[in-house]
């Protein structure tokens, strides 16, 4: 038998674990640290030129604050990486979830593996493109 | 349909699993073939423990339980028998711990050990820890021990096939008929060698410890091809069965330190001090043998100091006290019979005493064998080929007038072991033999008569008059007057029987029918029971003659031995008591 | 009918909110890189946030993370101590508490936000 | 006092199913068997159920009584708290007959765990030794009787009955933690399985459920974490 489920025991309960504590910090970030307060990101990593250029496109149309805003944290590179991670974990755990429930009704041989299958693919597509979405990203090309 | 094997195993009890254990061992082709599931039998229920002279807790020799059993058995026991059953406890204990089995441990990690009923030191010093427990469930781990092994060798089990008679050929036995209960088709289980470990016939009485599958099918199917029976009137009534349930509070109970206790001694529940049994067995107290304790607690009955102070032993009860025990003990080393009291009779042993009266328990009596297991056709032992029984289906005869505790778990491992080592030495050069056409014809009549018989008797109400008249007039204690009765009774219900009709007419699973079948069973083992109990004329062990309240080693040392005659004649028979190392003596503890 | 007990609405509700979330996932992915293509397509997102029937789900949402992070820290308990295992009921009816406390402030936080 | 008692019933394994009702007169002490083994005696004999010990020991009796899995001779009137009482076959499994239901694929699945004693060492002349410690790990377990409440109670058994199911993990779990036996490897390939332990969601049914009070959730609580380790 080569089918197993110990790992991704395992793995689930690890990636739920870390996705409780990521999920706080970007529900927090983008909901509660939204809007002026957030100016102050040159700390973690933002460089002060690209952060004074958004802030000056930010002040040349007001109406569009909360977009500079959000961009600027988007963009900085330890962001990228936790929105990389945040996006890995979330795929696979949510994903895995799906499988998971597959194997707890669909019995059938051949529907099992394929919907299983089928699953993890659509992760993928959603993973690649969350991840190239963070990746390229990049405010200055506005 | 027609199955052929080189030895069928019938029953999947201790008995059974052992012996069809021992025999896929020896690479043969085994079936077991039994009315219930495996595990669903009564083996499971016993609690307390099994016999053996390990000494692991304290001194103890083969040599004493030999005695303890003689004594025990009111020297109606065979001594070769016992000798043999008191050496092999050690190695079959031994070898059950090597099947697995998970006794409690001692804290040097040996096989732990506590004293049981009947069992002492030094040929009746004191009593000795001599049963080893897993907790009070050994039966249940007993059972699922050679179950699990079963499973390991790959024993075929035929479940649900309830096996209702014997292929016989000029004393030879080749096979056994049974009837599917999924299908209600009928089976014929064609061999070289048959094993009955088919169990007892509690449910004979009203009042018993027994489960309700009990019926005594393994000796009814063979006194009626013409087998003899072995001591039938010996029946043990177990002391404390929870009161009006029957259901067993183990020995266990009071070899941890439990206490009966009457109505006068009320003051004294959760002290710890003696109590009537004192009186009556000074040496041991409460840890005498089971048919002392029992009429013991018959006795206050009637003497109006039971707890109700009416004297009637059909309702009144007396007190189990465990309560000095303390909540570790009872929780730790008696979870199982706390549990019942707790959920049966809403009591909590740690507090109160347990209300408790003698509950049918054992067959001292069954299907005579010799020390191979190997069933005897008449009293002068001579054995019909191909035919194996033990357990409590069979009379070796190890339990004699009374079994001890503890001797029962011994003697379905010993015997199962031995009848499979003599079964696979006669398997050897044994044959499959021809049978005769139609075999089946004998069952399939009976089974045709109960489906489509035009009487309007109930087996339910026949039952119960068989079970109230057994309990009242072949209990603790008999006359002639009462096993007269029990034995008119027993035989007008026997024609009464023949007016039985089940009413569902389904293949699948009736039920009914198979009640109406044990139902017969019964009364033929009931039948046997009052006729065997009213000739022997003496009190000997759980045999207590109020007209004849000695015992008598002139004219009864010795089996008793019935046979079928006819409708509602049998004929008797004797067989001398083997005695070798022991005397009868009066026996007092 | 067997009877359905605290643990087994857990376990169903667990599916359920886990399956909202994954769904959510799905649009969330989408909409950043909907986002990300320049203010205008961000602030259509944004304007579609606004509207009672997306509040309405984002509330929900709150309620479906609560629940499910919290009673899957618990199943991560109960399932790696003993100590967990024993009071299984205690810290079931705990969760249930601590996520509906949350889901209530958080709950009317979140719909009275601009 | 009074009672209003439905039962399931099925003709055989191929036939339609509806209940019957009966009322009956009973204790509050009687246990659910006695009081149907009289409906059988008085009322319609063709009632077909399973019974052995009648007192908690065999597992022959196990069926649904009032929406849980319980033995009927282990119920009594008062634990229902109700004066209907419904009594249905095991979920999940073939029904037979009425109550009866085909047992065959829970001694299966039994099977496959390995479900015997699988020395770790030679026999040595007299017993292998154990402390009271290194067999209270496992004793709860010993407990189990396999009347199937505990898999028949699991919603993982009822919509998979490809999975191990609780009864059968109970079995791995008391031969895994005996301390004399040495067939770990064995098992963990069967217990390691997509239908294997990992279709266990800490329910807790099969606890609920179960007669002889073990606590089969911990139990494969501590089969998960064991097998995590071990892999």
């Amino acid at each position: 038998m080569s089918s197993r489920g110990s790992k991704g025991w395992l793995l689930q309960r690890i990636s739920g674990a870390l996705l409780f504590i990521t999920l706080g910090v970007h529900f927090y970030i983008y909901h509660y640290f939204m809007g002026p307060g957030m100016w102050g990101f040159e700390s973690i990593g933002y460089g002060a030129n690209d952060l004074e250029t958004l802030r000056l496109m930010a002040e040349s149309d007001p109406t569009q604050a909360r977009f500079y805003a959000l961009a600027s944290l988007f963009a900085a590179p330890v962001w990228k990486v936790f929105d990389i991670l945040f996006i890995t974990l979330g795929c696979y755990h949510g994903f895995y979830g799906i499988v998971a429930n597959i194997e707890d009704m669909v019995t059938h041989p051949t529907w099992r593996p394929v919907l299983s299958w089928l699953t993890y693919f659509a992760a993928f597509i959603l993973w690649v493109m969350g991840v190239v979405t963070v990746i390229s990203f990049n405010p200055q090309l506005f | 349909m027609i199955h052929k094997f080189d030895a069928i195993v019938v029953g999947a009890g201790g008995a059974g699993l052992r012996c069809a254990l021992e025999l896929t061992e020896q690479n043969y082709n085994v079936a077991v073939v039994s009315k219930l599931y495996p595990v669903r039998s009564h083996t499971g229920a016993a609690q307390g423990g099994i016999g053996a002279a390990l000494g692991s807790e304290e001194e103890d020799h083969p040599e004493w339980h030999m005695f303890d059993t003689v004594k025990g058995s009111d020297y109606l026991g065979d001594q070769d028998a016992i000798e043999i059953l008191a050496n092999e406890a050690v190695e079959a204990v031994m070898e059950l711990e090597h099947f697995g089995l998970p006794f409690n441990r001692t804290k040097e990690g040996k096989i732990a050990q506590r004293p049981f009923g009947g069992h002492t030191r030094a040929f009746g010093e004191a009593p000795v820890k001599r049963a080893c427990y897993a907790a009070d469930r050994t039966g249940h781990m007993i059972l699922h021990t050679l179950f699990e092994q079963c499973v390991k060798n790959k024993v075929r089990f035929f479940n649900e096939f309830y096996v209702l008679d014997l292929i016989l050929k000029d004393d030879v036995c080749f096979g056994v008929i049974a009837y599917e209960l999924a299908t209600g088709e009928l089976h014929v289980f064609q061999s070289k060698v048959v094993f009955l470990g088919t169990g007892g016939y509690g449910r004979v009485f009203s009042i018993t410890s027994n489960a309700h599958a009990l019926t005594g099918d393994g000796m009814a199917i063979a006194f009626r091809r013409g087998l003899p029976l072995e001591d039938m009137e010996f029946v043990q009534f177990h002391p404390t069965g929870l009161r009006k349930l029957g259901i067993l509070v183990s020995e266990a109970a009071r070899g941890e330190g439990g206490i009966l206790r009457n109505r006068e001694d009320l003051d004294n529940i959760g002290t710890g001090k003696d109590g009537f049994m004192a009186a009556v067995a000074p040496t041991v107290k409460d840890l005498a043998p089971r048919d002392m304790v029992s009429r013991a607690i018959y006795n206050e009955i009637k003497a109006g100091r039971g707890i109700m102070g009416t004297g009637d032993t059909g309702s009144d009860y007396i007190y189990l006290d465990l309560v000095h025990l303390g909540a570790k003990v009872i929780n730790e080393k008696l979870p199982d019979i706390s549990h019942f009291a707790r959920k049966y009779l809403a009591v909590e042993p740690i507090k109160e005493p347990i209300p408790v009266q003698p509950t049918a328990h054992y067959a001292m009596g069954g299907l005579p064998t010799d020390n191979d297991g190997r069933v005897l056709k008449d009293a002068a032992a001579n054995p019909v080929e191909g035919l194996y029984a033990a357990g409590e289906v069979a009379c070796v005869s190890v339990h004699g007038a009374n079994r001890l505790g503890t001797n029962s778990l011994v003697d379905i491992v010993v015997f199962g072991r031995r009848a499979a080592r003599d079964m696979s030495r006669y398997l050897k050069d044994a044959e499959f033999e021809e049978i005769d056409a139609d075999p089946e014809a004998f069952v399939a009549g009976e089974i045709d008569r109960l489906k489509n018989g035009s009487g309007n008797e109930k087996v339910a109400d026949l039952r119960k008059e068989m079970q109230s008249v057994m309990m009242s007039k072949s209990g603790v204690y008999r006359t002639e007057e009462n096993l007269e009765e029990a034995r008119k009774t027993v035989l007008e219900l026997r024609r009464r029987y023949q007016q039985v009709s089940v009413k569902d007419s389904s293949l699948y699973f009736n039920t009914e029918l198979v009640e109406a079948i044990e139902l017969g069973h019964l009364l033929d083992v009931a039948w046997t029971i009052a006729e065997s109990a009213l000739q022997r004329t003496e009190s000997r062990g759980a045999h207590s003659r109020v007209d004849y309240p000695d015992r008598d080693d002139k004219q009864w040392l010795k089996h008793t031995f019935i046979r079928k005659l006819g409708d509602d004649k049998v004929e008797f028979d004797y067989k001398p008591v083997v005695i070798t190392k022991f005397q009868p003596k009066p026996r007092v503890y | 009918m067997y009877k359905i007990r605290a643990d087994m609405i857990s376990w169903i509700l667990h599916k359920i909110t886990g399956f909202a979330i994954v769904s959510f996932l799905i649009f969330h992915i989408w909409g950043m890189s909907q986002m990300s293509k320049g203010p205008d397509a961000f602030n259509a997102v944004i304007e579609a946030y606004k509207t009672p029937l997306f509040k309405f789900g984002e509330v929900l949402l709150l309620g479906a993370i609560l629940f499910h992070g919290l009673n899957g820290m618990r199943i991560i308990l109960g399932e790696f101590t003993r100590w967990a295992m024993d009071r299984h009921r205690l810290l079931l009816v705990l969760t249930y508490m601590i996520a509906g406390t949350l889901f209530i402030i958080g709950g009317i936080a979140l719909w009275r936000a601009e | 006092m009074q009672v209003t008692v439905e039962i399931y019933r099925q003709e055989a394994h191929s036939g339609a199913s509806h209940f019957d009702t009966f009322v009956r007169e009973v204790d509050p002490t009687d246990q659910i068997l006695d009081v149907i083994m009289e409906i059988k005696d008085d009322v319609d004999g063709s009632l077909a159920f399973r019974k052995s010990c009648a007192h908690g020991v065999c597992g022959s009796d196990a069926m649904q009584i009032n929406g849980m899995n319980r033995l009927a001779c282990q119920t009594l009137i008062q634990d229902l708290k109700s004066d209907r009482i419904r009594i249905e076959p095991l979920k999940g499994m073939k029904v037979l007959r009425d109550l009866i239901v085909d047992m065959d694929p829970f001694f299966e699945s039994l099977a496959k765990v390995k479900p015997y004693f699988i020395p770790k060492t030679t026999a040595p002349a007299a017993e292998r030794k154990q402390t009271i410690e290194e067999r209270a790990r496992f004793d709860d377990t010993t407990k189990c009787i396999m009347c199937a409440a505990c898999t028949t109670s699991c919603p993982s058994f009822w919509s998979n009955d490809n999975y191990l199911g609780p009864a059968t993990l109970v079995k791995a779990h008391r031969f895994i933690f005996d301390s004399r036996d040495g067939g770990d490897r064995e098992r963990l390939e069967v217990l390691d399985d997509r239908d294997g332990l990992w279709r266990c969601h800490s329910i807790y049914n099969c606890t609920d459920a179960c007669p002889r009070d073990i606590e089969i959730t911990k139990a494969i609580g501590d089969l998960k974490r064991y097998t995590v380790a071990q892999r």
